[in-house]
């Protein structure tokens, strides 16, 4: 499906640890503004609005009735999705591709400050057989990580270079959390959180929101100069229970690839690919990412950090902005993988600039305990 | 035995939140704790006043103005209910009336409790004024209640 | 704006209490938990023994019945662990709950079964011998209450 | 462009107490009777969209994930929608547009809730009230609608009589509804009186009871639908507006969200007299006032004639348009499903599938939802006709 709907201007808030002092509604707000200026066009230029956020980060159920507003919905066509905001961009592709819509925005928010990372991956849980062990998002990735080190013999010392390569991609991303560059050994020093995952292995606490806008051929080329296509997108959900999944792989975001590679007629990624983002909640995730994505063959990932190929100079980059280890807004941090990798595509990413400017590139994000759900764009100009 | 089926797990959740104000709701509860004031804020385009103020009119997506208004304590109870369905963890113990008040001057309503009046004489459109707390804290009990509007 | 004026935050939560339906599948596990049996359900289109059970086989979609449920060993292989170092907030409140870290979460097949369970390791010696391929046994509870925790943990045989 | 895309297939629960069911179950309960209904296996099925509403009124965050499997989800592309009350129509709507956008020939929606995982729904409604300007005084989602109700009352004239015969009117159309919760004969308005008040205007009578339930529906493009079934429900339009809750001025009593929902959706299906063109209608009367209140919004009438429409006989099952023949959301709430059922059973009328409470010769039918601080609203219109 090429060349139909592209994303043509985006807004990021400034991603925080605590940002105590805002209230949710102006976080959105200023940020809806932030991309309305970016494509020049005025909130009753825009068909359509899709949300995405989450009751139990809110404290408010029903997370859009208080927010709608804020993200400019008053009297629109409205919908929200209720995963990460990369799948709210795939509900405002879909609707794009239909007809009656000629723009639209989408709008993921979260403050996780105001709960915790724990109780929103802890209530994923089910009642009866996961929630009782403590399981979330830490201890279920800690797992994950033991079974696919143990069956590729992959080291802490290799999901700890993603950690530090990512950390050194942020410093030049003016939006990103944690400036810092660290090395291997402070990493593999930092304190156990859940063995193998250590504090610097893991994405910080992150407040945030993410806008992007989305239009039909058509219209993409009268608010830009740069439009980025959708090219192909691919979404799967995977099992539930870790105990019957195959844990040493990411099969739904597999799948997710080859789908979205279908649609966009990619035969070879590692050859047609430029440069990637992956929400990489951990380190270790990114190198399962590029095995699962097909970025290198099975097993392979800790060869792939080895050789700094996805370093930033690399010949094929993976989160040049610095990824989800430099700042993870729970339910934007997908979405903002979709723009940053639209920032590269279109040559605005600034400081993080690739020096040859990406034509093809891949955004992924997850939803669920142990990367249940994945979806994958790929994108390009 | 060996065939038992549990028909219930039981468990109590509790998840802590810490909500933020931001700087609109907080500068509002500052006057209501501080001045016994109910501040609203007029959109820049439409000019309708919002109470409480915002930082935005959702009709025009366009900013307040930050010279906020002064409204009155007094206005018109546009609509109410009695309460007396009761449900475990109730934050107010029924029965109790709360309604929507249009303040004097403002453009929207703020919710509130209705009191000092048996609840079947509690009518719509009938014009009510705010009894304050002697000890506010900076929320919505900062007003204790709405009573109804005594003769000037 | 004339002062400055401190901006507040409001510090509560949400507490609700549940009483959640196992169902059939769920409610005969957890019932064979309390008789300190492991049940789990062999799905007959692919013959996988999944233990724990859920309401069906998600790869056929067979839905598992009374007549489908078989006993399994308490004790099994450890396919992957982690050990838990940081406090994780508890936020649920069972009849019985986990204990405080260090403890180990495992994901164990038991003998007889095809997918893994996941569970616990407790205490020092158990934490020192815990490795993948290490053989655990579970630790039953002496009240059981018809919960996950009807197995106190896994001891490491 | 739009493909064409219709309904082939519908799966119910009923709506009780499902104490004998895990929440996995129930939607799988609903999943495999729309696939049956269509006739098809989930290798048909292209895609999922889940539906279900708040995440504490069973307590599990991303309940799709746990639960998605049991809709068949097993390495299918599915995401989640979350729209309140109304989520079973944002997930209807959800799957029309991913079979319209060409992306999937064959969509499976469900939504659902299990209510009585907790003593009270209104426990997890409260939290739907902002935790800073009015949680100190929710009681859920009757403590809303009657402040609503009193602004209509009080607006048109109307009385809580008026409320009441929407109740009657309900309650006795969900004899004819085997998913139904609330079965009662003979009920009268007499007895609908008797009953006390919960949270005033509003009567025990005029409230919906508390259920679990799920609901599926199957979408399908033109070919495929031809193909699956020879009484495919065609859709003409959907919407799904959202209006304003606490940074504009509102009339509670006028919702011109739903307006302008109902604008979009007859525009785009060709309609321009609501009233004479629609056949049959199924709307979100959580409370029995809203059903006069979306009648005006849908057009049926004018403001303020809502009450007329109840008084004139127009909405019974003999009157000259039938609204909820299923008995509605008065007669079963399980919240998740509770809007999807309404765009099944607009569905079903088209299909003359509708047994006991078949209307006679529809060819036009809507659905509608609300949901939210009751600001978000859905409306899918279906036809007989492609």
């Amino acid at each position: 499906m090429p060349e139909k709907v592209a994303i043509v201007g985006w807004g990021q808030s400034r991603f925080e640890g605590d940002k105590k002092d805002i209230h949710l509604g102006e976080l959105i707000y200023e940020t809806v503004r932030q991309a309305l200026a970016d494509t020049g066009l005025e909130i009753g230029d825009i068909d359509t609005v899709i949300g995405a956020s989450c009751d139990v980060v809110d404290g408010r159920s029903i997370s859009n009735v208080f927010t709608a507003e804020a993200m400019g919905a008053f009297l629109k066509e409205e919908s929200k999705v209720e995963e990460d905001g990369a799948y709210a961009a795939l509900y405002a592709y879909m609707r794009l591709l239909t007809g009656p819509f000629q723009t639209a925005m989408v709008v993921s928010h979260g403050k996780i400050s105001e709960s915790s990372p724990q109780t929103y991956s802890g209530l994923i849980c089910d009642p009866f057989l996961l929630r009782p062990l403590g399981i979330e998002a830490i201890t279920s990735s800690a797992l994950q990580a033991c079974s696919y080190m143990t069956k590729y013999g992959i080291t802490e010392e290799q999901a700890a270079k993603v950690a530090v390569k990512n950390r050194k991609n942020g410093l030049k991303n003016l939006n990103a959390q944690i400036k810092k560059e660290i090395t291997v050994a402070d990493v593999m020093s930092s304190p156990v959180l859940a063995s193998p995952i250590k504090k610097y292995d893991a994405s910080p606490i992150t407040d945030g929101c993410a806008v992007a806008i989305l239009a039909t051929k058509k219209r993409a080329k009268k608010i830009t100069d740069t439009p980025v296509w959708i090219k192909g997108v691919g979404y799967d959900q995977g099992l539930y229970y870790p105990g019957y999944s195959p844990l040493h792989k990411l099969e739904s975001c597999e799948i997710a690839a080859k789908k979205a590679y279908k649609a966009a007629k990619i035969k070879n990624p590692t050859e047609e690919i430029d440069c990637a983002e992956v929400y990489e909640p951990f380190s270790f995730y990114e190198l399962m990412l590029y095995e699962a994505l097909g970025l290198c063959g099975e097993g392979e990932g800790g060869k792939l950090i080895d050789e700094g190929t996805t370093e930033f100079g690399g010949s094929l980059p993976v989160n040049t902005s610095g990824g989800a280890m430099c700042a993870n807004p729970i339910m934007s941090t997908g979405l903002v993988r979709v723009i940053e990798t639209a920032m590269q595509l279109s040559g605005k990413a600034g400081e993080h600039q690739l020096k040859n400017k990406p034509k093809t590139a891949l955004a992924h994000s997850t939803s669920g305990l142990c990367m249940q759900s994945s979806i994958v764009y790929v994108l390009g100009v | 035995m060996g065939n038992d089926v549990i028909s219930q797990v039981k468990a109590k959740v509790t998840v802590p939140y810490r909500w933020s104000y931001g700087s609109s709701l907080s500068r509002f509860f500052y006057e209501t704790k501080v001045n016994k004031r109910l501040m609203g804020a007029r959109c820049t385009k439409c000019g309708k006043v919002l109470v409480p103020a915002h930082r935005l009119c959702g009709r025009c997506f366009a900013p307040t103005d930050d010279n906020w208004i002064e409204l009155s304590d007094h206005g018109v109870l546009e609509c109410f209910t009695v309460v007396y369905l009761p449900f475990p963890g109730q934050p107010k113990q029924p029965p109790y009336a709360y309604g929507m008040i249009r303040l004097d001057g403002a453009d929207t309503q703020y919710p509130h409790l209705i009191g000092e009046i048996e609840f079947d004489k509690i009518t719509t459109d009938m014009r009510v004024q705010a009894v304050w707390n002697e000890e506010r804290k900076g929320d919505l009990y900062d007003i204790k209640y709405f009573k109804p509007e005594e003769p000037i | 704006m004339e002062q400055e004026i401190e901006l507040r935050v409001l510090e509560g939560d949400i507490t609700v209490p549940y009483q959640w339906t196992p169902g059939k599948i769920y409610g005969r596990f957890l019932g064979g938990l309390k008789n300190k049996k492991i049940l789990g359900c062999k799905c007959k289109k692919c013959k996988k023994v999944f233990v724990p059970p859920t309401d069906l086989c998600p790869v056929c979609l067979y839905d598992f019945d009374d007549a489908d449920f078989k006993e399994v060993s308490d004790e099994g292989t450890v396919n992957s662990f982690t050990v838990v170092e940081i406090p994780l907030i508890r936020f649920v409140e069972y009849a019985i709950n986990r204990p405080d870290p260090p403890y180990a979460i495992i994901s164990i097949k038991l003998d007889g079964a095809d997918t893994d369970l996941l569970h616990l390791v407790k205490g020092d010696e158990n934490l020192k011998r815990l490795k993948v391929g290490a053989r655990a046994k579970a630790a039953w509870r002496d009240d059981t209450h018809g919960l996950l925790l009807d197995i106190d943990g896994f001891n490491i045989v | 462009m739009a493909k064409k895309v219709a309904v082939v297939g519908i799966g119910m629960t009923e709506n009780k107490s499902h104490w004998d069911c895990s929440m996995p179950a129930l939607y799988r309960l609903a999943a495999k009777r729309a696939l049956a209904d269509a006739g098809i296996t989930m290798k048909k099925v292209d895609a999922v969209v889940f539906g279900h509403s708040p995440e504490y009124f069973e307590g599990i965050n991303h309940p799709e994930k746990w639960v998605g499997e049991a809709c068949g989800a097993y390495h299918k592309p599915l995401f989640r929608i979350h729209t309140g009350g109304t989520v079973g129509g944002s997930t209807a709507i959800g799957a029309y547009y991913a079979v319209a956008s060409g992306m999937f020939k064959t969509v499976l929606a469900i939504s659902g809730n299990k209510l009585n995982e907790t003593a009270s729904a209104q426990i997890g409604l409260s939290t739907v009230y902002d935790p800073i300007m009015g949680r100190q005084f929710a009681t859920g989602a009757p403590s809303a609608v009657a402040v609503q109700a009193s602004r209509y009352y009080s607006k048109y004239g109307y009385t809580d009589e008026h409320g009441l015969k929407v109740a009657v009117k309900n309650r006795n159309n969900a004899l004819n509804n085997p998913y139904a919760q609330l079965r009662i004969p003979n009920y009268t308005l007499e007895m609908a009186k008797r009953t006390p008040v919960l949270c005033a205007p509003l009567r025990l009578a005029d409230m919906c009871p508390t259920s679990d339930a799920a609901c599926a529906m199957i979408f399908s493009e033109e070919k495929r639908a031809q193909d699956i079934t020879e009484t495919p429900a065609w859709v003409k339009s959907v919407a799904a507006v959202c209006g304003g809750v606490n940074y504009v001025d509102r009339d509670w009593a006028v919702p011109i969200d739903l307006r302008k929902a109902a604008e979009i959706a007859y525009e785009r299906a060709g309609i321009t007299n609501p009233r004479k063109e629609i056949d049959v209608v199924e709307l979100y009367d959580a409370f029995s006032v809203q059903e006069l209140i979306w009648s005006e919004g849908l057009k049926l009438c004018d403001w303020g004639e809502g009450g007329k429409l109840i008084d004139e006989g127009v909405t019974y099952m003999t009157g000259e348009l039938p609204v909820n023949p299923s008995g509605g959301v008065l007669s079963a709430n399980s919240i998740g499903a509770a809007a999807m059922f309404r765009k099944a059973e607009a569905a079903l009328q088209v299909m003359g599938k509708a047994g006991d409470r078949q209307v006679k010769d529809v060819k036009i039918s809507l659905g509608h939802g609300w949901g939210g601080a009751i600001q978000f609203h859905t409306i899918i219109i279906f036809s007989k006709e492609k």
